[in-house]
């Protein structure tokens, strides 16, 4: 079903391409483009949320995300230490890409949903915003320990200030301030736009996934493995989170969605400059040559189907 | 191959991931140099091939005109603090500058 | 009011993106790609209109508009030089922009008034086209004065061959031929993503003008003031000279803020060959840094308080 | 007619900003952008089609399409050969580049015809996408003769997974896939933008053929010949293949606007691998600079008034 | 560092302004080079930084390979008619080339 | 210019036709270069101006930096099968490096 949708179909063309060696690339401009255009986006529909709710309810979703945030890489890299043999700053950086989360895999999932006529809570982007600072910092610590070297100021600038934070608040922002009617004007370019331009976004994915192959295959089958279960854990503990928060069935998946993608653009460029040490090959290879491919092509249903099925037990 | 002395300086050529450009030209500036140029490159070497497709695989080529010691120094600098962890290669020539005072 | 219309809001975050220094950029291909678009588009808005009208009928208003672009920096040149101490080529280069026209500014005041439900003469894009070339000759003039050194020939080609002029007029043009019936298919790209495109512009130009500040602070306030009280006095007579001719309240209050307005793209690029010993940075400063914001964010409402004050008290 | 067409207009404007040396360029990435997106919607349409049709169906038009890519190049050959005097690669590259289609040419086709409110075989893009490849493979062979030096792995790698052709077909199979349901939520970027892209696609199209104009100067007026007589006959071919495959008037046009267009990016690109020694500049001369503007500016409704003739003597 | 004489030629680098891209190009192909490349670039020197964000604050880097003589040229000329104005530095450099003829 | 040997190596520096990145990256590599870096340009030569307004009429910047042996054989290569059809110029300079081992 979901691999019918035209969106999938584009992910796949880019894989396909990248996969035989066509000559087929997108300028790095045009990548940017439509990213700021989905992250905005993003951000415009979830602060129209935003302003129809008041805020102290959502403060407990807002700390249990964070909580979420932290717990996630403390799972994983253990993981990743001792099974997966990593060096230590590799692990670290690993868990902080899972912890945090995948705008692309969001938007997907949003235009799945919405084909499935799945209704969930719409401020979900902010805390799509939310979950994706914690883990960053748990894998700067995990890695070095509180150590005095760290340059905590730089961090937080790093990370507070990074291209997808500042469109994701700044869209959540406007959204809030200028409510459903203001944002009207603008809604042609932002909200009418959202799946063609995704399908040139999954596009350029498709052929960045493809280019991860060569570095899958040398670190062999445990980054294929862990890309795999990784999320689908992340995706139960989301679905419990939801379920004791009392999301609606489409929320919890949402939530799960979340939980279950990681990072390929925060954490990469955080990890980068805080923990150089670690190899950023390994953890672009697991987050988008699998677990990005995984989540779009078969994990987004799967994950509705679990919270479906957990709220059914559960009774939510 | 420079006639006068004087008007002879080193170019020093930096190859690197763009992820570290902020902080490399700071560093650079605070060793001494009066100045730096920025191109933005793709390539490949030992970390393997960076093709500038996005951010994380692109490259950034700096040059930098400067005198010897100052060349020394941010060589120096380099190799302590990003050679270890980065795709980083550098490599330095003569050349002849038309206003020597300028660097 | 205009303050929370979401484009303006993408301008206050860009600005405040810079002013904290955020990784956030926009490639310089999509600056220019959305700068192409509003070009066209404010272009062939304004063509659509010629269409309907006897060109014999503006001919006065196109030659009161010229006279404009030439009197508005001869009365800025001596304040910036004696008042302001400037370098006489500095002076010249400065005054050339304030009696030129910034296009994006005209296209905020344009969605400020289709929210406000203001109308005013559609063909507004000619005088804008009219308004931005004659500001650069006589700022030519002042900083070299009618020297044979300067090629003419050059500075013609640069001034009417830039990159503006061209859309702008060419637009014009493809309108007032197409007619309203013959863009009606191009429309969803020029008129229906209008304001979206707009909004990505300003969140440009808000990191365009927080990157004067540095500057601004060390040219000190004169620019400061210069750069809010120059406007204003522009925009008086602007009204004015829109009573005289005749226009709508809301034609005034459009031309007023076109006289407002300063460039920032087809000036600075004259001047840097024609009076290249002009520092660009201080015209820049003014204009980006002072001006820009200054009429976009409260600017453009005085302008149409002003117009409506002045022609109940004359009778319009 | 359709030189009043809007989208023809931006075509002019480029060609006059070109020629007057204007200072206006677009970004190489926006050009990328536009055609990428033309390419896509072009595909998509063609493929909801195929959806629709019967394959069996088709196999014959496919097969006579290919033939007409194998036949073409071959006419054009000597004629470049005695006739022009070109050496014996040049020859082959110029027929190889006529031999094959120009899928900007095909848009604007597409464009004129809706607004004639002629209709046409809708799965047209099928064989615009047959059509293109084995003129390349004739143009190669004329040049070097079936020698064992020619790298046929290479050859095809670079003409199967050329840009063009990967989004083409992509687009083809995905618009097959999702059919029109499918595709209505990315309709608003491919098919409702498709007349604005199209208009700045032809804007680029205007700077690059009158960037062609020195050369041509330079080659002679046979080029120029060339340039407008080959596509004459290549149009009657194409109206009579048409005609005896049973295709309807407008189908008819439309496959002989295909057989008339002249490749300037999937050919040109195959061949200076391939060809190398045949000078770039002579085929790209003819194509963009002689039979594109042709086509666009006059050509394009003569194919049709063409076919009407031809069906209505030969009773189609 | 050149074994033959002949073999050897100027690279005459200058990194200025894209604002001046036309003029120059036109005064470098006047004072006799036979070619130049340039490639976009950002930087930062004595007129402070030029981040490339949009036209009026990117740089260019041109590179011309030419005799000792033409670069001489084309050096004073940039002197006389540029330096005072734009932001722009400029250095040379012994290159050999492959097919001397050609510079 | 250099002052040890060891350190010394080559850059060789190609300007030629995007067209044949592809195929010229790995006729290098295949000749014994550790690396290489590519940076997008315009420029104008015997084979008149290319301005890079879309992929066929730009060029790229290559760099190389080899020891003496393989500037040699990659000159050799490009001349033989490529200057006779490509825009295509080529130089070289004796640069110093950090790590010679690397190249
Ligand atoms: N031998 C070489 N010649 C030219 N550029 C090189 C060479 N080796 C590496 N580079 C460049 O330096 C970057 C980092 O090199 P490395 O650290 O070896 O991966 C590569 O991505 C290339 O752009
Ligand atoms: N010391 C230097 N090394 C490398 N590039 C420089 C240096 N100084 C200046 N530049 C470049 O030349 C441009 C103009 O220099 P300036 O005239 O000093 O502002 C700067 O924007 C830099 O791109
Ligand atoms: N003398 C030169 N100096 C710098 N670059 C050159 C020179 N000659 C040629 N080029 C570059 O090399 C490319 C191919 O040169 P050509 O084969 O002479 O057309 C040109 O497009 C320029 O970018
Ligand atoms: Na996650
Ligand atoms: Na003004
Ligand atoms: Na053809």
């Amino acid at each position: 079903m979901s691999a019918l949708d035209p969106i999938i179909l584009f992910f796949l063309l880019g894989l396909a391409a990248g996969l035989m060696r066509s000559a087929l690339r997108l300028p790095a401009a045009v990548y940017e483009f439509v990213s700021i255009l989905l992250l905005l986006a993003i951000g415009l529909k979830g602060g129209i949320e935003l302003a129809r709710q008041p805020f102290a309810m959502l403060l407990p979703q807002m700390l249990a995300v964070l909580a979420m945030g932290l717990l996630l890489p403390l799972v994983a890299f253990p993981v990743l230490l001792y099974a997966g043999r990593f060096k230590r700053a590799d692990a670290a950086s690993i868990a902080a890409h899972y912890g945090s989360v995948s705008v692309g895999t969001y938007a997907v999932a949003v235009a799945y949903f919405a084909t499935q006529g799945i209704t969930f809570e719409e401020h979900m982007p902010l805390l799509l915003v939310l979950l994706e600072i914690p883990a960053i910092l748990v894998g700067i610590v995990l890695a070095r320990g509180l150590s005095r070297e760290t340059h905590w100021g730089a961090v937080a600038h790093e990370v507070f200030l990074g291209k997808g934070i500042v469109l994701l608040l700044g869209g959540l922002l406007i959204g809030w301030a200028a409510g459903p009617d203001g944002l009207s004007s603008i809604a042609p370019l932002f909200f009418d736009l959202f799946k063609g331009v995704l399908a040139i976004f999954l596009l350029e994915m498709g052929l960045l996934a493809a280019a991860q192959v060569g570095a899958l295959r040398q670190y062999g089958p445990f980054l294929l493995v862990f890309g795999i279960a990784m999320p689908l854990f992340s995706a139960v503990i989301g679905t419990g989170l939801a379920w004791m928060l009392g999301l609606s069935v489409g929320g919890a998946a949402m939530l799960a969605t979340l939980a279950a993608s990681a990072s390929y653009i925060a954490v990469p460029a955080a990890m980068r400059i805080s923990v150089p040490e670690a190899n950023p090959t390994l953890s672009l290879t697991a987050s988008l040559g699998v677990t990005f491919p995984f989540n779009v092509l078969v994990g987004i249903p799967i994950y509705y189907a679990l919270a479906a099925k957990a709220y059914a037990l559960l009774g939510g | 191959m420079a006639q006068s002395n004087e008007r002879t300086r080193k170019l020093l050529t930096i190859i690197t991931e763009a992820a570290v450009e902020a902080s490399l030209v700071r560093d650079i500036e605070r060793l001494g140099a009066h100045g730096y140029t920025v191109t933005d490159a793709r390539g490949k070497g030992s970390r393997g091939a960076r093709n500038a497709g996005w951010e994380t695989s692109s490259n950034i080529h700096i040059e930098v005109v400067c005198d010897a010691n100052t060349a020394q120094a941010i060589a120096t600098h380099l190799q302590d603090h990003y050679y270890a962890n980065y795709a980083m290669i550098m490599f330095t020539m003569d050349v002849e500058v038309l206003r020597p005072e300028k660097f």
